[in-house]
């Protein structure tokens, strides 16, 4: 029902008592251009969930410009298990008129159109949505003064959605005073006044659509929330393990790591070296980790491609190094603002040779955090590289989650110059390699020397077939091995039946809530998210045994022969046929509703639209 | 500055009173160089040097990349190691900076250096970590068996000039006055006391310091650096230093801290000098300003530590 | 039975006239220092097989010291197919007392050993050989000339073997002419003196051990035999098929294919450009291709890793391309001088993203030559970067085949300029893509962008979700429809049974000797020897499926879970689960015993030593 | 020489007879940069050197590597392409050396040339191949939204030095002219007819030539170059020329031959001036040298036919 609403001039007026809906959660879709602090709003909201110990996701584009272009930012947050950042929005705030045209198809039935009339004309014969017109850059403006031109329409909008959802004032201003506190006071003071004046729009132009979220209530004795993203997350992970030392050059979206370990480390008495290249990058790391600190060096696609050969030598001198790929769409420079998950069998197979090493996949911004200290301790307990693969999704996106704990996570690590005995070797063939730091006396007095050369137990070069022979089953027996130290991925859902959708890294919310909803329509079906792609889990085949169909969900092609790269991984291992794929490269992520119909389509469903949300909760909570 | 970056130098170790470094201790594994491989010599002087600093045997790090001349860790009983083609100074770099309390010597070719490895040369050099890097320039790929190598002369015949070579070369010295080491010298590898010289005082020197040794390959190169080798009928030039005395034959004498002089200096045509070429001492080392770096920051968080640090970042995540 | 014969006085003696055994092929290894020239009278008899219409094989180790070391050189020569260089020798040639303790085992009991009686003392009871002493350092020094030390003794040896085996005496001083001809003429002579005195070696001395060679006549109108190594072979196959521009860094064992072509394009008009290192060798060669004239790049191990992100480009760019990667020991630096197969699944899965391209493996030596023109074709037909996976063992071994009809095989490249009408795009989504190279005068007057970023069919960049998932399907399809293009492997032996072996590269040989013996000891077996690796050829399903079990055998590791690495591959397309691995790491090409045994155990057959050739055919021949 | 190596410059072409070029035919997609950026500028100066040169469109190639200033081709109605970050140098020798009658032009940012790609760079300089290189230095990464490039002064506060640079960074013109270059030139983006001058200078140059331009980033680096800019209270002071007239005042002019003259120059203090560093007409262009080698060769076989000489080899190895 359309029904722009002609604006009154600006002031509070009072708040309908309660005759407010209550609802479980919300999407909320920012629509306009990357310069107008859509995200700075979106970040406010998840903050706020997180504050609030509700759930919250959040979903970003990035213009393929330089700088400027259309963007959006979607907050999907409230009560229960938020698994993904919403397949469609029950709001949608439009800032220009291709803002609207481009996402009004995202906007459920029933959802609110929230627009800016002084840029947005919205089709009049459209009534299947309630579309409230509002002034947001005149009424900004006439806030804050002229002065800041546009600037603050986004704050002036946080204050419209805080009156429409009755979201916590005091915690929302005191969030815009954290984050423009550093800044001179006008900037305070300008953001209040903005945000002031969104929440005292007149509530009798939003009077049909005031909600309330559900609150939620910290379980006694929780931890709090804390409120970030992937890349930050994982960030403050390898804080957390121990690492003190890494080398990076920037690409996009890897960067803001090494941004912010550099500017991190030197606090925590370490430091990040910003080097000419990727070769260069992760040849200083792997200096650092000789030098006793396990180290860090990270990229994105064709970052990683760069640094193939000493990875190589890694493996071969058997060096521990934490290796971050935050995968982006490929291949060469791809779409490098879009996610995909196309780099896995480079991370397993990218080196000549024989070359084997750890792969991990985090699986949620939570993940970031504990898979960035499950790494460090494989990488220093096995004396191995070890690569976590995460990507553009993860690294972006904002989700609250249980603060760490931090005093038994934290890792104090020295390296161990202490004198070796007359029984070391730099590399044993009995046991796992224990690299000693230049520093550490050698008590038989002969030196160690690692090297990429195949070599004894000495380290001395060798070419005997022997000892190639042996030293090439070490390396691959040590990596079996870590499957043995590691806890398996948990089964999610029925224990055995129809089907068993496994996934890895940021499907995996999706992949859930499309669990939920295929069980829903009566399928029995399990979720696997691995964590460990290389090595695998143990005991995968048993679990495999017990479902009728296996299907691999990933964000990359379907290759030569119709598998994505995990599957093929999957298939080559167990050669099991019933392990299926499905795949999709348009460079997002997976809608719940998209796994849904193609989990259907494989085992022939009829209707595939059980259980989905096709109204959105907004007109409902009305009726 | 925290225990972790780095142990102080003066960590006290365990162990029974050291004897002196010797030639003995040094030596490990036989070289496998061929025989009259000018390398042997460059292997003999560092020994000396190693005899002469008397560093404690498990602070010194010999590395290298890939070529006959990076060969090198393997015949020193240090600890040290062979790392890929071209990329040993950012490795290298890692260690030093990880480790301010070791002291970290890189071998390595022409090839290496010059010609796959030319890029880290600059961007090591232009952030000077403390090391000390010593390029054997035999002017050919000897490992892969008589390649042109960045530093052939225009004329040699290799496998992939068979008619002469005619890309024009590096010049050295002029590459690496360029790259902004602050310390850059030249020897010769039948020149045993001036090698030894040059790398004591490369050793010394507080940054990136660079000794390019002229060290004949007798397999796929040989006479190419005889018109300095005085009894093959050659000169060896050495450079006479500046006594700022005000004489008439002072402004002959070459100064090394004269960038541009310097950068004269390695215009001479061939066999040119040898010597100290450049020395820089004011420019701080990558390890200084990172320590300091790192003192300034830990003075502004009132040296938290890494626990109270970690916590009141997720606490402002909150 | 040993007999050390001690030297008589040089000079002719007259030939014991027809009681020579008649044997079919012989196995000569020849141990000595590399210094020593074994190299080159390998290469002798060699040439010398290849001339006289027999077949041939070598097989030869390089030291690991820079120059010098010990080496060996083995020469299988004799009528019928000459599949692998032998497992086990039928004469040993002992320089020095190394060369005998490292090498005594090899000889077949029942075989010669010849020993130089100034360097050996072989052991007195080893009965089961024939051990002849001969002072071959003294006599060659007493024939040539103090002058030349102990140069010409490996010519000597060649005399001497040419006794006794009957070989074609003018047809070896031809060769002995050819070679040192370009060089002054004592050296000719000092040669032929040498191979004089080998040859006027006292018959009596070798009265027991002279033997003829079956002789093999040319078939009628057969092309005459050429004899060289794999190396060779595939660059002329690169001249072959009209590939004039290249770009390259050194590499054992790749360097020798660029420093010949770097000698022989000028010749026809093309140029070879050393660069700096194996990512500008790449570009320069993408250039090359860009610019209109297909280009060749390659190296080995190290040099392919960083090449992966270029490649990647290519692919995306869809620029044709060659890259030859010489294989050898790995991971890293690994074992520059021996064989391995490990870089499979770095030619297919090594660049970042989804990024298929074409691998292809050539099976032997004269197969070097086919599979450059067949990468040629596919290349500038699918505008596509194609690898070729060859090793260090087809590199580096001689063998013999039919000289190639060149006029036929010839292809005359020149790049099309035409100017192209209005239908032109550069990136087609419904047609394969046939880059205009600069010089083209484009009809629409919109001149194309090649380009690593994802883009539309004018190549323009896109972050379209819908064009990403377009182009990864057509980049994908493309590749699959090379398949299509591509004839299948022949099927050798049986068309169903017990086993399928299935081999690439430089196991061609050994597997087909194996199956051989297989056959002999009952076992209903096939074999394909894979030259395209990727995509795989059509229709492999449906062979496997008349088979009981699949073996697939190849020299790299097992992996994590058992399997080698077309082993990988093909249970990863199929999930067929009796597809099984044979591998091995030592470093060396397989044996034929190794295979048979392998295979036997697989098939838990009784008695593995069934067809096995024990003993020496020497020593039967004289029975 | 053979006509697959190098189709002539004068190959006819059956098209009507070109209209000359001009801006409207020259512009391709429109620019993505942001509004202000100095690229414009520069994009606005080539089309104006193009239209000068008036090659034909078809054989004009425009290539980059990736970086915002890379995005140039995209700009450009040439044949051209957009190449993998920092290797765009040697993909360009490819296009030159394979085809001797198109003119290659690559442009590039200052992260792209002389961090990752400053090997590229000397060693394609030392073959000396016929292109033209710009690189548009904004003394800091663009694309990836503001770290330190190496050109970055020191105290420059990125993301990845929020505390200000302290890693010594390059002096551009100095690497240019010690990399070999022939040609080696400094612009101004905010100067239009300089930079057209510089850019069609270096496009005439018979070997390889480059031409830094300061390019303002007003994104991320706003006001670098504004010490010379006029309107901004700087100095753009241009290189004077030597006329060798004997004057007095000539001593202080520059001979762009003059490679320690050029390389004085480039040790002035920032800013720094404006013009032709160095040039060097006599050193054989890489693209002359294999050619010659093509020619001598076969001569010497006689200009035998690709099957002939292939016959042969095959005969040899009977
Ligand atoms: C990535 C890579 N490319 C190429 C090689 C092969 N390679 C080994 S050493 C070498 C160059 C040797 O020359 P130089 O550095 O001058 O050392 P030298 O042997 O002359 O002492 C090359 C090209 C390699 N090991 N790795
Ligand atoms: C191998 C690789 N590493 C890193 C990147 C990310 N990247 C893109 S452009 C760029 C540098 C941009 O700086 P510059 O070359 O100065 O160009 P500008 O954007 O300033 O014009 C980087 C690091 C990449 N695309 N590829
Ligand atoms: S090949 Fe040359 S550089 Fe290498 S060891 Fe022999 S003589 Fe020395
Ligand atoms: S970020 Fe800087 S360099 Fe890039 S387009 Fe914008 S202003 Fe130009
Ligand atoms: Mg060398
Ligand atoms: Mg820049």
């Amino acid at each position: 029902m359309v029904s722009p609403t002609t604006p009154p001039a600006a002031g509070a007026s009072p708040r309908p008592a309660d005759n407010l809906s209550t609802i479980p959660d919300v999407v909320i879709r920012l629509a306009g251009n990357s310069q107008d602090g859509i995200q700075a709003v979106g970040g406010f909201l998840a903050r706020l969930a997180g504050r609030s110990d509700q759930e919250v996701m959040t979903y970003m584009t990035i213009p393929s410009t330089i700088s400027g272009g259309p963007s959006i930012f979607q907050v999907r947050m409230g009560s229960g298990e938020i698994l993904s950042a919403g397949d469609r929005a029950d709001v949608l705030v439009a800032f220009y008129q291709h803002s609207y045209e481009s996402h009004r198809a995202s906007l459920r039935p029933g959802g609110v159109l929230l627009y800016d009339t002084d840029h947005v004309t919205p089709d009049p014969d459209d009534k299947t949505v309630t579309a409230v017109g509002i002034p947001m850059t005149s009424a900004t403006v006439e806030a804050v003064g002229g002065s800041s031109k546009e600037k603050g329409k986004n704050i002036y909008v946080l204050g419209l959605l805080t009156r429409m959802f009755d979201l916590d004032v005091p915690k929302l201003t005191q969030l815009i005073r954290e984050r423009f506190g550093g800044k001179n006071e006008d900037i305070v003071r300008n953001a209040l006044l903005a945000f002031d004046a969104g929440y005292a729009y007149p509530a009798e132009h939003l009077s049909h659509c005031l909600y309330r979220l559900e609150k939620t209530a910290a379980a006694p004795g929780a931890r709090p929330q804390v409120t970030t993203d992937g890349n930050t997350a994982l960030t403050y992970g390898l804080l957390a393990a121990g690492v003190r030392h890494g080398a990076g050059y920037p690409i996009t979206p890897w960067s803001s790591i090494m941004e912010t370990l550099r500017t991190e480390l030197p606090k925590y008495g370490g430091l990040f070296v910003q080097c000419e290249d990727e070769i260069a990058a992760i040849s200083t790391a792997l200096g650092f980790s000789y030098s006793g600190h396990l180290a860090i060096t990270g990229s994105s696609g064709p970052g990683l491609s760069l640094k193939m050969e000493a990875l190589g030598w890694a493996t071969m001198a058997e060096m521990p190094l934490i290796v971050v790929n935050v995968q982006r769409g490929g291949p060469s420079t791809g779409m490098p603002t879009n996610i995909e998950q196309s780099d896995l069998m480079q991370a397993i197979y990218g080196s000549h040779g024989d070359a084997p090493r750890v792969v991990l996949a985090p699986k949620n911004v939570e993940d970031c955090f504990y898979i960035a200290i499950e790494a460090a301790r494989i990488a220093r307990q096995f004396s191995t590289p070890v690569i976590i693969l995460t990507d553009q999704a993860l690294a972006t996106r904002i989700e609250a989650f249980d603060e760490p704990d931090l005093p038994k996570l934290m890792v104090d690590a020295k390296p161990d110059l202490s004198p070796r005995d007359h029984t070391f070797k730099p590399y044993p063939l009995d046991q796992l390699q224990r690299h000693a730091p230049p520093g550490s006396v050698i008590g038989t007095g002969k030196y160690p020397t690692v090297t990429g050369l195949e070599h004894d137990e000495l380290g001395h070069p060798t070419a005997s077939p022997a000892l190639h022979m042996k030293m090439t089953a070490k390396r691959r027996e040590k990596i079996k091995a870590v499957a043995s130290a590691l806890s398996p991925a948990e089964l999610f859902g029925d224990e055995a039946g129809d089907v068993l959708l496994i996934g890895w890294g940021c499907t995996y919310g999706p992949i859930r809530e499309a669990v939920g909803r295929l069980r829903g329509a009566g399928v029995t079906v399990g979720h696997l998210q691995l964590r460990h792609i290389h090595p695998l889990d143990h005991g995968l085949e048993e679990v495999f045994a017990r479902y009728k169909k296996i299907l691999v969900v990933e964000i990359n092609d379907e290759g030569l022969y119709g598998y994505g790269q995990l599957a093929t991984l999957l298939r080559g291992r167990f050669a099991n046929p019933a392990i299926g794929s499905i795949t999709k490269t348009d460079g997002l992520t997976y809608k719940v509703s998209e796994i849904f119909e193609r989990v259907a389509a494989h085992l022939q469903l009829g209707d595939t639209s059980y259980g989905m949300r096709k109204q959105s909760l907004l007109a409902t909570a009305h009726r | 500055m925290s225990a972790i970056a780095t142990p102080p130098a003066d960590t006290p170790v365990t162990i029974a009173p050291r004897a002196p470094l010797t030639k003995k201790v040094l030596t490990a594994d036989h070289p496998t160089w061929c025989p009259g491989c000018g390398d042997f010599a460059v292997l003999a002087s560092f020994y000396k040097v190693l005899e002469k600093l008397n560093y404690p045997q498990e602070k010194i790090v010999t590395f290298a990349g890939i070529g006959c001349s990076s060969r090198f860790p393997y015949f020193v009983n240090t600890h040290g190691g062979h790392y890929i083609h071209g990329r040993s100074l950012p490795f290298a770099a890692g260690i030093s900076l990880g480790r301010d309390d070791l002291h970290v010597f890189v071998f390595g070719g022409d090839g290496d250096g010059f010609s796959i490895g030319g890029n880290h040369l600059v961007h090591t050099a232009r952030k000077n970590p403390r090391m000390t890097y010593v390029i054997m320039d035999n002017s050919v790929y000897g490992l892969t068996k008589k390649q042109t190598s960045p530093t052939s002369p225009l004329g040699f015949k290799s496998k992939t000039d068979p008619w002469g070579a005619f890309d024009q070369p590096i010049n050295p010295m002029r590459t690496l006055i360029n790259s902004g080491a602050t310390f850059v010298a030249r020897s010769h590898a039948t020149q045993v006391n001036h090698m030894v010289e040059m790398m004591l005082r490369a050793a010394n020197h507080d940054g990136f310091s660079v000794v390019e040794i002229l060290s004949e390959c007798v397999e796929f190169f040989e006479g190419a650096f005889d018109s300095s080798v005085p009894r093959k009928g050659g000169a060896f030039q050495t450079i006479e230093l500046k006594k700022h005395d005000g004489s008439p034959e002072d402004a002959a004498r070459h100064d090394p801290t004269d960038e541009l002089a310097a950068f004269q200096l390695a215009l001479e045509p061939w066999p040119g000098r040898f010597g100290v070429y450049y020395e820089n001492k004011t420019r701080p080392t990558k390890n200084a300003l990172e320590q300091k770096l790192i003192a300034n920051t830990r003075e502004k968080t009132k040296h938290a530590s890494d626990l109270e640090l970690l916590s009141k970042t997720f606490a402002r995540m909150r």
